[in-house]
């Protein structure tokens, strides 16, 4: 009788002890980032000078712009998300017993921001950059296409190395003994790719993924360098709107960003159920 | 706030006239008529404020000339007078008023962190209508005399009556650029940039408004045609026009780097000295020209604007004033700095005309803009870019 | 059901540029059951590794039941391994784990159920089918690798030391285990285990491996008092490598007979009692011979005592062996009888 | 191959930084020279580095001491339900940056906080937090507490114990999550104006040149990517990947 009280007892305190130890960081996150969600929610809803209105939300619904942006957005985002994926998987197998030289230079991209890999893409691919030099013309011009080839090539660039580096973490725990045990048993390759390199990598693949296209969703450098001049993303729907009227244009930035935002936060939490176990294997 | 002023007014009533003399570094400041409105005496108690003060000025940031100019010929003038002068570059204006939105949104009525703006057209009428300037400043400023206050880009702005919330510092006129090498003789009018387009499919094009000079575009052409026949003109110049249409460079630096790149025939800014920058920079072939359409160029003028809850209002507006001393006028003429015209009204000058002699030729530069054209509403801005963005640049095949 | 014939000769192997293996040859005939000893570092797992694939081999070949199977691909040999570590793969639950081959097969799925469950009974771990990995304890999960590795229904199954994570308890019941299905389904088996004594338990045969050649290969009571060399013997744990004339001649401890009176007359200077015996040394004539005595009789030290050496336990070791860096480095008390 | 197609692109901004004129269909620079350092380094360039590299430091440091108990908690799946705590973390990484940085502004500026450097390491904060405790929690786990454990039967002091054992052992990992702490901090633009005050930043400094000056854009550039190409070159040396 006492010792299941002692037991439920030191359980409670383990709890605390976690939450206490959760604490600080959980709070500093909680009073940032819901802070900057109050401030935005406010902003959008209440323009300068002016009581509490539902306007911009109510500009945002009807501009056929915006309906243009958001279709734009999540077209070139998961296509992104999509590519960088396939690319990082494919890299992934081809390079997981090669040496760490090969690793760190494919891991260059990582730490190089954005808008520096955007900058690069436009010396590199626009019309008269360095490749139409000296090819001689391009075949296809990705930077402005309206089609978004641009921002998704950037993208596909700069984020496959980021999930390559969370796929050959999650291989090297472990998957080559498993690996080699499957084809032992029999497995063929393919098989093999299916049954234990899949799983061993679809968490960590699906969680960098969801960080990648609520990424491509809300970013606005990449797209300005290279995205075509119409649609516009719905982080560049926002700025543009806050280069226009400034009091109005303020409330509907703030609007656009937070649907944004909320799309964000229900897609990851789909795949996040789709992948199951969001800690990883 | 109050204990300031009362300081100030105290110093001035203690020392007098001396403290003009004070700012005789450079000898513009202070000396003039003083029967006129904007008189020395006056200006004291700000300089005499202005003293240990950091203006912090937000301006765009990605034009090193300009960038150069204040750093270096501004600064140095404006600390003989005490104040520190500290760029903050933004990539748009409208990130600098935005700032100054936040401030009044949180209540901020003082000490604000924005102490001066380059800014002209939508960006000051909207902030004006919000209330967001310091008032009747610019009136007061010294050198304000050499300025004509007929001049209706110096007494509007975007057709909105200025009312001494912004001071002026720069000249802009619209103009075009070729290269002689390339293209002999350039279109003389809209019409023929048609033409040309038509005949030299996919070699034209223009920044897509919102952007600055893409809006002046469009806002060029509705002023030499009248509003629907320059959306048709715009229409028609669309299927001809670089990439059929289906894209527009974002910015005119883009347009510019086209241009330098030989992938299009004309570059276009709203900075009447632009082909002399982007000779310097290696971006355009020297054998680049400005030229302008005898349909008229539309011209305006670009001011420096204080917050009202400007934390510096006094070093800002010393430094208003010091932008318009004829020496630091010249200085940016100079087509080695800035290459831009002055806005004084060098009738006014009288024996410092003589600085502003040498400026005059250079092939880089215009002398004649040919027919002014005046600027839109401000408030009709956008509407044109709206519906720009609507009916030409959404229709594109 | 029943196994192959597994062959294996002059293979050479180098993982990681150092030779391991050196033309090795080794025969194990179809549905028998050989232990492969030797110390660490011999080259016991790159053998295994050579033999199923996962090792590319420099030089020779790998039949099995007559076939050469070393080029082709690891999942084309029909050979299942067991390693020392279990590798299940934890997003499947424990059935799953058991009927990957039959769903690498393309066995159906009820089939498959029937199969593993069958299959987890006879390991003895009827109840576990829909467990997850993860709460196995490591006995568990070492049966469920074996169960996974024979529903592969191998012509040769390689077991890489799975026992040795396991406390001896489980160790033992392990070992019934694979020796009672390899029985039953007279299976081509090979099993590493560095133990001499388990070595002796599990393997019909006994294969030394000593530094990337086999040394000796055949039934545990042979390599144990018949070795090939001192270093065979020393291995097996003959402590007892007397020099005479132009031979060495071996005896296990356990043979080594101390008498009260008689014999070689020498003085005790150490015994250990170990459990089941107590290992004595005497010194004798300038020797050092070992006895394994049981604990009743044994002897004290700086006791003098006769030492006998029952003629059919000594064993003339063959001379000139092949490996003189092994019998090189000999440590043996000399002694003249 | 691929490899060298990952690195290669980024060596054209070397080139562009020492291109003086380098028009097309020029393959090499007309012109070679130094007017984009003599640019760069002028103005509030140095001291924008400075800035930048101070809140970057102060971010990860910061972010590092918050999220270590955390991490713990996490790495180690203490918790029956970390489900919800996860969409907590990563809920800033889900939301535009600009979206933050429009939203914070004001409690900021109400606070009086804008414009300063801690202010700065807070708005910064709310993006590199949920990176370092995500990288973070990789280094803990059974491995780790097992080492803890010997230092503890060896009686070490929890300081020692943190010191000599966990510290060294989860080395790797915390280099890393500094590192990326460090990078999103460096690179943010969006917090860095709306919270700056006009403070300048370098991310602040190199936007407006982007796309107007390619060559002064790509000497920021180069400074930018400096301290990012230094930890990795020291890495490299020490042999061991960061990331």
């Amino acid at each position: 009788m006492t010792g299941t009280r002692w037991r439920a007892g030191a359980r409670w305190r383990a709890g605390a002890r976690d939450a206490a130890l959760l604490a600080p960081s959980l709070a500093a996150l909680a009073l940032l980032f819901g802070g900057a969600i109050i401030g935005a929610a406010r902003v959008s809803l209440v323009p300068l000078g002016q009581g509490p209105t539902l306007e911009a939300w109510r500009d945002l619904f009807d501009d056929p712009l915006f309906a243009d942006a958001v279709l734009f957005t999540v077209r070139t985002a998961l296509l992104s998300t999509a590519l960088a994926a396939l690319v990082a998987l494919g890299l992934a197998l081809a390079v997981r017993r090669r040496g760490a030289l090969v690793r760190i230079l494919l891991a260059l991209p990582v730490p190089v921001p954005h808008l520096l890999v955007a900058t690069v893409a436009v010396v590199w691919l626009a019309p008269g950059g360095l490749a139409d030099r000296a090819l001689g013309g391009l075949p296809v011009t990705p930077v402005r296409d309206p089609a978004g080839m641009g921002i998704v090539l950037v993208y596909v660039y700069k984020e496959a190395p980021f999930l390559l580096l969370l796929v050959l973490a999650a291989l090297g725990r472990g998957h080559q003994e498993s690996d080699e045990a499957a084809a032992a048993l029999g497995l063929t390759p393919f098989q093999r790719l299916r049954w234990v390199t899949w799983p061993t990598v679809r968490s960590p693949l699906v969680v960098g993924s969801i960080v990648v296209l609520a990424f491509a969703l809300g970013a606005f450098e990449v797209p300005l360098a290279v995205g075509p001049s119409n649609p516009p993303t719905i982080a560049e729907y926002a700025r543009e709107a806050t280069q226009g009227d400034l009091v109005s244009g303020q409330s509907t930035a703030a609007a656009a960003l937070l649907l944004s935002a909320v799309a964000s936060i229900a897609l990851a939490a789909i795949a996040v159920r789709a992948a199951r176990d969001p800690q990883g294997g | 706030m109050s204990l300031r002023f009362l300081a100030s007014v105290t110093a001035v009533t203690l020392v007098g006239v001396a403290l003009a003399a004070c700012g005789g570094g450079d000898s513009d400041v202070g000396t003039g008529r003083a029967a006129g409105k904007p008189t020395a005496a006056g200006f004291a108690p700000t300089l005499a404020a202005a003293r240990g003060q950091t203006v912090r000025w937000w301006m765009y940031g990605g034009d090193d000339k300009v960038n150069a100019y204040v750093d270096d010929t501004v600064a140095p003038a404006a600390r003989k007078l005490g104040v520190r002068v500290e760029r903050v570059p933004v990539v748009d204006t409208a990130d600098a008023v935005q700032r100054v939105v936040a401030e009044r949104r949180a209540g901020k009525t003082s000490n604000g962190s924005v102490d001066l703006i380059w800014i002209n057209g939508e960006n000051f009428a909207g902030g004006k209508k919000a209330g967001l300037w310091l008032k009747s400043w610019a009136k007061g400023l010294p050198n304000s005399r050499y300025l004509d206050p007929k001049d209706p880009t110096i007494r509007t702005d975007f057709q909105v009556p200025v009312e001494g919330q912004e001071s002026p510092w720069q000249r802009a006129a619209f103009v075009f650029a070729h290269d002689s090498d390339r293209v002999r003789t350039p279109p003389r009018d809209l019409d023929g940039l048609l033409a040309f387009a038509r005949e030299h499919p996919g070699r034209v094009t223009y920044p897509a408004p919102p952007d600055f000079t893409g809006s002046a575009f469009v806002r060029q052409v509705v002023a030499a045609k009248g509003e629907d026949a320059a959306f048709a003109y715009l229409r028609e110049l669309r299927s001809v026009s670089y990439r059929r249409g289906e894209t527009y460079p974002k910015s005119e630096a883009e347009l510019s780097r086209l241009f330098g790149d030989g992938q299009v025939d004309f570059a276009m800014s709203y900075d009447p000295a632009f082909v002399n920058s982007g000779v310097r920079k290696g971006q355009f072939p020297r054998t680049a020209r400005p030229f302008s359409l005898a349909d008229g160029s539309l011209q305006n003028t670009s001011f420096v604007t204080i917050p009202a809850n400007a934390a510096h209002r006094e070093g800002a507006q010393v430094i208003a004033d010091l932008l318009l001393t004829p020496r630091l006028q010249a200085a940016k003429a100079d087509p080695d700095s800035i290459g831009n015209p002055t806005v004084l009204d060098l009738d006014r000058l009288a024996g410092r005309r003589g600085l502003f002699a040498e400026t005059e030729d250079s092939k880089y530069l215009l002398s004649d803009y040919g027919r002014t054209l005046a600027e839109l509403p401000a408030n009709r801005v956008e509407d044109l870019e709206k519906r720009w963005t609507l009916e030409v640049l959404r229709q594109s095949p | 059901m029943s196994g192959h014939e597994l062959d294996c000769r002059d293979l050479s192997v180098s993982p990681g540029d150092s030779p391991v293996l050196r033309g090795l040859s080794l025969t194990v005939p179809a549905g028998s059951r050989t232990a492969l000893v030797g110390p660490s570092g011999a080259g016991k797992t790159t053998l295994l590794r050579a033999i199923s694939g996962l090792q590319d081999i420099d030089a020779g070949e790998v039949r099995l039941g007559g076939e050469p199977i070393h080029a082709r691909a690891v999942h084309r040999r029909g050979i299942a391994v067991v390693f020392q570590e279990p590798r299940l793969l934890p997003h499947i639950d424990v059935q799953d784990n058991v009927a990957l081959a039959l769903r690498a097969a393309g066995v159906g799925r009820r089939e498959r159920r029937r199969t593993a469950a069958a299959q987890l009974e006879e390991v003895g771990l009827g109840g576990l089918a829909d467990r997850r990995v993860q709460g196995l304890s490591g006995g568990e999960q070492q049966r469920v690798a074996l169960a996974r590795a024979l529903c592969a229904n191998p012509r040769l199954l390689l077991l890489d030391e799975p026992l040795t994570a396991l406390d001896p308890s489980r160790r033992a019941a392990l070992r019934r285990v694979i020796v009672e299905l390899q029985q039953q389904r007279r299976l081509t088996t090979v099993i590493v285990t560095h133990d001499r004594s388990e070595a002796a338990e599990l393997g019909q045969r006994i294969a030394l491996m000593l530094e990337g050649l086999i040394v000796q290969h055949g039934e545990p009571r042979t390599l144990f008092e018949r070795p090939v060399s001192a270093a065979v013997a020393r291995f097996f744990g003959v402590s007892n490598l007397i020099p005479s004339g132009a031979e060495t001649l071996a005896i296990r401890p356990e043979h080594v007979r101390l008498e009260r009176e008689g014999g070689r007359r020498g003085i005790v200077v150490e015994a250990v009692y170990a459990g089941d015996h107590v290992r004595v040394v005497v010194e004798c004539g300038g020797q050092r011979l070992r006895a394994h005595v049981p604990p009743p009789d044994a002897p004290r030290v700086g006791e003098q005592i006769g030492v006998i050496l029952p003629s059919e336990h000594v064993w003339p070791l063959p001379a000139a062996t092949s490996r003189p860096e092994v019998t090189g480095s000999s440590a043996a008390p000399r002694v003249t009888l | 191959m691929a490899a060298l197609l990952a690195s290669a692109p980024l060596l054209a901004l070397v080139v562009r930084a020492f291109a003086d004129e380098w028009r097309a269909p020029a393959l090499v620079p007309q012109q070679l020279g130094l007017r984009g350092v003599q640019i760069a380094f002028s103005g509030s360039s140095a001291e924008a580095f400075g800035n930048s590299l101070l809140v970057a430091v102060a971010t990860a440091m910061v972010a590092l001491v918050l999220a270590w108990p955390a991490a713990r908690v996490l790495g180690e799946r203490r918790l029956r339900h970390p489900a919800p705590v996860f969409l907590l973390l990563a809920m800033p990484l889900l939301v535009p940056s600009y979206a933050v940085g429009t939203g914070l502004t004001e409690w900021f500026i109400r606070l009086g906080l804008d414009g300063t450097l801690p202010a700065l390491v807070a708005g910064h904060l709310t993006f590199v937090l949920p990176y370092v405790v995500l990288v973070l929690l990789s280094g803990f786990g059974p491995r780790l507490t097992a080492l803890e454990e010997v230092a503890r039967v060896n009686g070490l002091s929890p300081f020692r114990r943190l010191l000599w054992v966990t510290l060294p052992a989860a080395a790797p990992t915390v280099g890393a999550s500094a590192l990326i702490g460090f990078l999103v901090s460096w690179s943010d633009y969006g917090t860095s104006l709306a919270l700056g005050g006009g403070r300048p930043m370098l991310p602040v400094v190199l936007l407006p040149f982007v796309g107007a000056d390619p060559q002064v854009a790509a000497t920021l550039a180069l400074l930018f990517l400096a301290p990012a190409v230094g930890v990795l070159a020291a890495a490299t040396r020490a042999g061991r990947m960061p990331l």
